[in-house]
Order: structure tokens, then C-alpha cells, then sequence
């Protein structure tokens, strides 16, 4: 499967449009455990990132990605900014000069996102934060070795599921305790939607 | 969602307009940023000194900008950290080169976001400390978590902070005085309702009319505990004794109150809750220092107060009492 | 209703207690009365300044208490003019010889309590000079009815009376000063929920969540006028341009802005108001002197505004950045 | 009719009853077109009235008359403290030295009181205050030259409801102007109550 300039474009566009579409719920999710601004904050970050990479053109994927994680650093703000910023810093540092992915070549540096996530956030897997989705997903595509998005993005829905059940010891939802259980985490459903975006970018 | 606004997705912007039209000889707006600084800045011979967070906390972060506590304030959207960019221009906006104290709030967005500029601005050579405010006595305390969170008691920090940087200390000394404030300030709220971020439209959670939020924080997040309403004595006494089975205080003691309106709450509220507050203290032959009553971290329309203790010596009073030239602090 | 009181026909006396606890060293409440006095009541030398009102406008009237303000404040019940008894206690705690001032809003009750004070103070052979403020062009002025009510702006007379009054004019100075300040301040007021009297226990009004009420007074009564909820801009476009109606100011001319924050009003939502009425301001090359922004006379916890313009002359502007040391003014 | 300092307590002592029943009433008239405090005022100070004569004992009508202006004038505040203290400190003057008081006397003694109001309050008739009971009543037992004090309660009655149809143009809800129609001036409600509470005194 061929990943290059544009399908990453697409995968941000169609990441988008699920943005925008459930920033509505994405609020509502962190209004129960947070402080209700998850869908604000990626809606007007994913905007803006569509936007930015629009207009430009891309030499290779590293610069595209560069372009994304800065755009998400300076307009999301909050937790949520800071973690999918270096996110797709390190993305970008992993593609840095590539015009296209291989499936090793785009797994790795999905391993590498996560990394920056947990470096930055600190948070271990069961702690009701995106790694929820994130370690899980990744686990899955470091064994299979190949891209399976589709199974990827369903693995993404039922561990942004299992949050659900979690207590959060990381983020605002933590200062909740027992509270914070029987909700899911806001950014496991942002993440989710990432996947689902990138499923659909890549197969859809 | 019946707010004084015109657009609910740039309340920042506008606010930050007419803050700077209102304080034209005490405050400049860095063009293109939601950064406020003092209109001096950056003070020769002086640490900077620069806080922030999330909008919807006013007065805090920009009414204490002034002589005598914050050079800059940076301001998220409502309840949203800024970002690394905007907290980087507000460190280059204040550096003199002495170097710039940030005084952030203990949230992982706030955290984060301040951390990043502040690597970004050593990247430029400017000297950055970084002093982490947690006083809310609702949250558990532990390393393995998230932490407490940083609450009204962060007004403590900016004022003694500040004092100690307007009077040319290095920015070591301003890093420990900030700190020793944090060791020594504890915090714990309670609201009546709830409050909307105006660009979400709804409440952030609901309550019934004879419920409340015990342990609430400064982001319309539901609080540690919903109870039956009760006396403005009954609410004192459990956020008091909550604050004083962590704080341990001796007889003697001197202690600065804080009793801080969450935004609805009419000021005769607040004094009413003081009543109780002095009463108890005086019991406890606590010596109160000084008392604040009024909004100093608020939460957007939220009804429901925080009370602050900050236990004092010679050193910290000094630096409490010395003069401060803001909108919201004045001494 | 939710409130943080304990008993609801106690609100005033655990507010003045708290009150009380909190400033020490600023304030002094009468013992057996509602009266806040300076500490160091009655300054030798000097004309006593008395204001005071129903309660539930705080921070007015014993916020203003102190350095440059006034010398005392009488505090009635919740939205009831205190009584002639009581406003005696204070003319007669702050009368050092030179006579007081009475600074009255004008409303029925608040002038006939205050003016059989005044006899019988006279009586006693304390000189007693009173000024009333009727600064709410909402309501039609007449000389054939009650005539207009006094709000917000009424801080203002507190601030100027006051400010001449530290420098030990005489009796008919001040009480000259004051009226010149009432001739020169005009407000308009809004409100965007009711406020419920903690005796009454249910709100003044009701307002649909799409409903505002325009020319709100500060003691819950509906306003002149309910109307759809508007924008920010709109809302104060509307306000001001009665003020300026009423005031005829000319090019070039000087004036003190008010924002005034109703109770419940986020200071955020203040700000967006100032902005547009800064910029209207501009437009008419009106120059702006200095702006006020906050809640300094409330109404429960309504949420609403009221803007207040003082057109300014040079003696004004003297006596308006003149010190002043009290709770919630400072310069 | 024989009004002595016993019937003079009586009346105070069902007016009180009248005011404490109404507190409620009172007070959401006042919250239509006033402050809402009125039904407060009133309760509180007719208390204290009460509390005040029980224990006293009086040797003639103006000393009893005279405490209960003072306690209504420190106790009740706002624009009917002032208004109703007057009122009977005019008539504690109209009736100073004396044990007793017939028709023509107490006639005369409200008389004095309805001025006290109209001095303090400068209201005239059709303004919508309490002088819109006191006027027309006293004027009734004026011509009347006895205590139809039944009557007088009934006329009362008939004139507070009238209030609903005038536009208020002194006291608090002046500042409502055309909106203030439609509703009973509080004022001239606990007017009504303190003329019925006479009747039932004297007659009942
Ligand atoms: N330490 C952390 N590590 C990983 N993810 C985190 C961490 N803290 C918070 N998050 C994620 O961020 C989300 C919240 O983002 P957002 O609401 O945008 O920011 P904020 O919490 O500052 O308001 C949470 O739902 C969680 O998934
Ligand atoms: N100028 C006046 N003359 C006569 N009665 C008046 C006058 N002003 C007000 N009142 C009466 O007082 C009543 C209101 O009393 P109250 O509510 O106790 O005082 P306030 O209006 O100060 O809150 C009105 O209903 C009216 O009958
Ligand atoms: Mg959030
Ligand atoms: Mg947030
Ligand atoms: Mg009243
Ligand atoms: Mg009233």
C-alpha cells in the first residue's frame, strides 16, 4: 500500500471531517470527566491543519507532517495540543526525506507517535488516556507487520471502548477518581477517529 | 446559554480588546498573540516573571499583571492551556536577561504546553524556571497520578513572586520563593451550579436545586463529590478542615486567608463564609495575617467560593505585604 | 434558591460580622447597628462622608469605607433602605465638627430614612448636607414623580465627595463637588437573569432563556423593558447611546467609563462590553480618562451591567486620581 | 365606640396577625412591580410592634402611639418604614394625654396620620401608594363623622384593588412606568389590612 504526500493530505481530510462531525460529542464525552473542550480544541486544530496543508506543496513526508504538528501545537492547546503535536513531530522526524511509506516504513513511524505521546504525557496503558488506544493498536500492527487499517481502526473503537471502564490516574479526568469511571476518555475517541480516518485514507 | 457576548468562538479575543482599551497606561496586548504584559516590559535588572492558563479564570491571569507581581499573563481559549508558541512570545516579550520565572498551574495540558516553550526559549538562551502550583487539598496527592491541581492559591504565588523580582532577586531566589509559597499554600472549592464555556453552549455538568459540588476545580469539571446543599458554616467547615488535616498548623501560626468567589457568587456570600472561617481559625489560635475576599480565580458564571490558607513567616509576609500595582491586586 | 448563607433573615449580620473579621485594621462595625466606620472614625478635621443603602450591592456601600472614600456606611436590610436610627449612629460616629455629607440614591425610601436621619441629627446640632444621586437614565426624569434612580454611578460621588473631603474642604465644598458629580453621571443597566432576595426566596422576575431585561435598577425590579437577548455590541450600543443622548458630550470632551459586573457576571463578559463601548467612544473622539471594570454596585447575584459615563473636568480628574484606600477602590 | 390603649393594642395585635398571614402576599406584590421586600418590612416590624407594647403599659394613647412609630420607623426601613412611622407619630400627637378616644377623635388622629403620609411620601391621590386607600377611606369617615370602621375596611378593600388600574408615579414602582399597571400597590395592600384589622378590633 502506497503512503505518500497524498494520501497523508486525505488522511487529514477525512480526520477532519470526523472532527467536525463529532466535535459535538467529543465535547459532551470530556464535559463528563473534563472540562468540555476536546471537540473545540481538535476542531479548530484539524481546521486549521486542513487549511495549512492545502494550499502547499510537499516535497516529502516529513515536511507535510512538520507542517501538521505545528499547526496542532500552536492552535490546539490543552493537553490534547502538546500530545498529537509531537505526535506528528516524531512522525515527521521518521519520514523525514521519504516521498512515500512503506507499511514497515509508515508502522514505525506510528511507533514513533507513540512514543512521542508517551514521552510527553508520561501515561501508561490503563491509565484512561489516549495510550488506551494508541499501545493496543500498535502492539497489533508491530505483530502483524503489515498495515491492517481496517482491523487497526476496529481495535482503535473497542479499546476507545474499554476506557469506559477505566479509572484515570493521567489527564484532568484523573482529579475525578472513582467519578471518572463508566465514561469513555475523550482523547481515546479522538484517537479512534484518527485511525478510522486513516483506514478510510487508505482503503476507504 | 444566555451570555454577554457576541460570537461565543472569539469571547478571548474580544475580551482581550477590551481589556487593553480599558488599561491602555497599564497593559499592552503583544500584536497577533493573546499574550498581555506589562507596559514596561521587559523591566531592566529585573526576572520576569509570567503565568497564564486558560481563559474564563478572570481577573486571573491578566489582572495581575503589573508592578509587583506578573510581567505577563498568556491566555488560552476559555479553559484551554495556550500554547507553546504564545507562551514563548511572552517569555521574549519579558526577559531581560535575567531570566524568566513561569508559574504554572498543575494540569498536563498546562504542564505540557508550558514545558515545550520553555526548551523552546532555552533553544533562544534565555534562562527559564518553572514552579508547579498544586494547593487543591480535594485532589490526592501522589506521584503516580496526575497530582492536585492548582487553584485560587496560585494568586499567592504570583504576588510573592513577583515582589521578590521587582526588588532585582536573581532568578533563583524568585524560582525558591515561588516554590516555598507552593509548599506552603493549600486550597479546596465547592459550587452551587455549574458554568458553560460559551463556544460548548451547555452546562459542564448538572445540579439539582438543593445539590452542590464538593472539591470542584477552576474548569466547570464536576468536583470529587456531589452532596445535599447545606449552611455556608457547615460548607466552611468541611473545606477548612479539609485544608487544615493537610496543612498541620500549630497554634501561633500566622496564615493568609483567601475566601475566592468562583464568578456568580455575591460578594455578602463570601463575607458570610468568612464569618465562619475567622471564627474557626480564632479557635485554633491561628493568626490570621492578612484576609482576601473576593474573585481572584474564577470559573467563568460558576456560583460557589474556594477558601485558601498560606501558612507565613517573616519572609513570606514581607513579600505579601509589599506593594503590587494590578488591576485585581493592589496593595 | 441556592445561596451560601446560613439563615436567610441573618444575611446581613453574618455579612457584616465576616466583613468585620476580614479588615481589622481598615474597618470597625458600630456595636449594636449596621453601621461600617472607618477605624479611625471620626477623622479630626475633616467632613464625614456617609453613604449606605439596602443591602445586597456589594461591594456598596461599606466597600468604599476608608482612606479617600467614606467615612461610613449604613447597611439596611437585603434591598431596604436602612433605617433613620441607624444613619444617625454613623453621622454621629464621623461628625468630627465639620458636619457630614449624606450621600443618598435616590430612592423613596432610602431619601425619607436618610432625611428624618438628617433632622435628627440636626437636632443634635451636627451639620448635615445631602446630596442625592439620580444617575439611571433608563428612567424618565421628572420633577412630577419619583424621578430617576441612582446606581452605579454613585460610586463615583463616593470617590470624588470623598477625594475632597480628605484634603479638609468644608462641608459646603464637598456637598457642592458631589452635586457637580451628579450633573455630570449618567448609567444605563441590563440584566440577564433575576436575583432572588434570600428572605423572599424566590427570584424578583422571571426571564425566558432567550429574554433580557433593559434599564434593570439594582434591586431585582424588572427593568423598562423585556427584549430579546442581543449581542454584546448590540446591548451596549443600546445603553450607551441613551447615556449620550442624555448627555450631550462634544468632541474632545473627557470622561470616567464604568463597566459595572451586576453579581453574576463573568469580568470576561465585562471586558467584551468595554470593547465595544471604547470603540464607540473613540468613534465620537470622546477621550477616555480612565475605565472602571468590575462589579462595584451589584444586585445579588444578577447577571447583567450597567455602563456609567462621568463627563470630566480638570478638578474632576483631580479629585478622581486622588489616593483612595478601601476594600474595593484603590489608587 | 370606645378606643382605649386595650383596643389600640388589639388592633396592632391583629394587624400583626394579618401581616404575618399576608408576609408571602405582600411581598410577591412588591416583587411584580417593586424590590420585593415589602411583606418583610411589614412582618418585621409589626413584630417588633407587637414584642415592644405586650410588656409595656401605657397611660394614655400617644405614649403607645409613640412607641409604635418609633419601632416601626427603626424596624421596618425602606419607603413604608418611614411613611407608616410617621403616620402614627402623628397620631400618638393627635392623641397625646389621651385615655381614650371617641369617634370624632380617632377620626381626626388618622386624619393627622394620612397627612404625616402625604407629607413625608409628597404622593397624591392616582400616583398608586398607600394614599390611594388612606385618602378616599379618610374621606369617607370624614362625612361620615362616626367610626363606620366596617365600611371603611370594605372601601379599603375596593380602593387597593383599584390601584391595579393606575400607573405608578411615586415609590419604586414608578420606575416601571406602563408596566406597573395591572398590579396591587403593595402599600396600599397592608394599608387595606391595617383598616381591616381596625374593624375587626372595634367590631369583630
Ligand atoms: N498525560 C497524558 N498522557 C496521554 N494522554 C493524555 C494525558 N493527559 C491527557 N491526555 C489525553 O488528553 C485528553 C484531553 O484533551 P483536552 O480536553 O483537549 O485537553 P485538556 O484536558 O487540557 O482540556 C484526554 O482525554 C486524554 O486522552
Ligand atoms: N412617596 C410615597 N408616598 C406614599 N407611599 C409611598 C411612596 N413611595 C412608596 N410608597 C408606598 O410604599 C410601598 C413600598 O414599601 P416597601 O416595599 O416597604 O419599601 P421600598 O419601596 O423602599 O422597598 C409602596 O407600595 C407604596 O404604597
Ligand atoms: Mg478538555
Ligand atoms: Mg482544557
Ligand atoms: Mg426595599
Ligand atoms: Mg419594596
Amino acid at each position: 500500500m502506497a503512503f505518500g504526500v497524498e494520501q497523508a493530505k486525505r488522511w487529514m481530510s477525512i480526520a477532519n471531517d470526523h472532527i467536525q462531525q463529532q466535535k459535538q460529542y467529543l465535547t459532551e464525552l470530556d464535559q463528563a470527566i473534563g472540562d468540555g473542550d476536546h471537540g473545540l480544541n481538535m476542531a479548530r486544530g484539524f481546521q486549521e491543519v486542513v487549511e495549512k496543508i492545502a494550499s502547499a506543496n510537499y516535497e516529502d513526508l516529513g515536511s507535510l507532517f512538520k507542517d501538521i504538528s505545528m499547526t496542532l501545537i500552536a492552535k490546539v492547546g490543552g493537553a490534547s495540543g502538546p500530545l498529537y503535536g509531537t505526535a506528528f513531530l516524531r512522525m515527521s522526524l521518521a519520514l523525514a526525506g521519504k516521498k512515500e511509506a512503506d507499511d514497515k516504513e509508515l508502522i514505525a513511524a506510528l511507533e514513533a507517535a507513540l512514543d512521542g505521546i508517551k514521552a510527553r504525557g508520561k501515561a501508561n496503558v490503563g491509565e484512561k488516556t489516549m495510550v488506551d488506544v494508541w499501545e493496543p493498536v500498535m502492539e497489533f500492527l508491530r505483530e502483524k507487520e503489515s498495515l491492517q487499517v481496517k482491523e487497526a481502526a476496529l481495535l482503535a473503537k473497542e479499546k476507545m471502548e474499554h476506557t469506559k471502564e477505566l479509572e484515570a490516574k493521567k489527564g484532568r479526568a484523573a482529579y475525578l477518581g472513582k467519578r471518572s469511571v463508566g465514561h469513555i476518555d475523550p482523547g481515546s475517541a479522538s484517537s479512534h477517529l484518527l485511525f478510522a480516518a486513516l483506514a478510510e485514507a487508505l482503503e476507504g | 446559554m444566555k451570555k454577554l457576548i457576541n460570537d461565543p468562538n472569539h469571547v478571548v479575543n474580544d475580551m482581550l480588546e477590551g481589556m487593553a482599551a480599558a488599561y491602555p497606561n497599564r497593559l499592552r496586548r503583544l500584536p497577533g498573540t493573546n499574550v498581555i504584559v506589562r507596559h514596561d516590559a521587559p523591566v531592566k535588572g529585573k526576572v520576569g516573571v509570567v503565568s497564564g492558563g486558560g481563559s474564563g479564570h478572570e481577573p486571573a491571569h491578566a489582572g495581575y499583571v503589573g508592578k509587583g507581581m506578573l510581567d505577563a499573563a498568556v491566555c488560552g481559549e476559555v479553559f484551554t492551556s495556550p500554547t507553546p508558541d504564545q507562551v514563548l512570545e511572552a517569555i521574549k516579550a519579558v526577559d531581560s536577561g535575567k531570566g524568566v520565572l513561569l508559574i504554572i498551574k498543575n494540569y498536563t495540558g498546562d504542564v505540557m504546553n508550558f514545558e515545550m516553550a520553555a526548551e523552546l526559549a532555552e533553544a533562544e538562551g534565555i534562562n527559564v524556571a518553572k514552579v508547579i502550583v498544586n494547593d487543591d487539598v480535594a485532589v490526592e496527592d501522589s506521584t503516580f497520578t496526575t497530582g492536585r491541581r492548582g487553584i485560587a492559591g496560585t494568586v499567592f504565588v504570583h504576588k510573592i513572586a513577583g515582589a521578590l523580582a521587582e526588588r532585582g532577586a536573581s532568578l533563583e531566589e524568585v524560582e525558591a520563593a515561588a516554590k516555598k509559597v507552593v509548599q506552603n499554600v493549600r486550597s479546596m472549592g465547592m459550587a452551587l451550579t455549574p458554568c458553560t464555556v460559551p463556544a460548548a453552549g451547555k452546562p459542564g455538568f448538572e445540579l439539582g436545586e438543593n445539590e452542590i459540588e464538593v472539591g470542584i476545580g477552576i474548569h466547570g469539571e464536576p468536583g470529587i463529590e456531589k452532596t445535599a446543599i447545606k449552611t455556608a458554616d457547615e460548607i466552611a467547615e468541611t473545606l477548612l478542615n479539609k485544608i487544615l488535616d493537610d496543612m498541620k498548623l500549630e497554634k501561633g501560626d500566622r496564615v493568609a486567608v483567601m475566601i475566592n468567589g468562583l464568578g456568580a457568587t455575591p460578594l455578602m456570600e463570601l463575607y458570610i463564609v468568612n464569618k465562619k472561617v475567622s471564627e474557626m481559625l480564632e479557635e485554633k489560635q491561628i493568626r490570621i495575617h492578612e484576609t482576601f475576599v473576593g474573585e481572584y480565580m474564577t470559573s467563568l458564571e460558576m456560583a460557589g467560593c474556594s477558601i485558601s490558607l498560606l501558612k507565613l513567616d517573616d519572609s513570606l509576609i514581607e513579600l505579601l505585604d509589599a506593594p503590587a500595582d494590578t488591576i485585581a491586586l493592589k496593595k
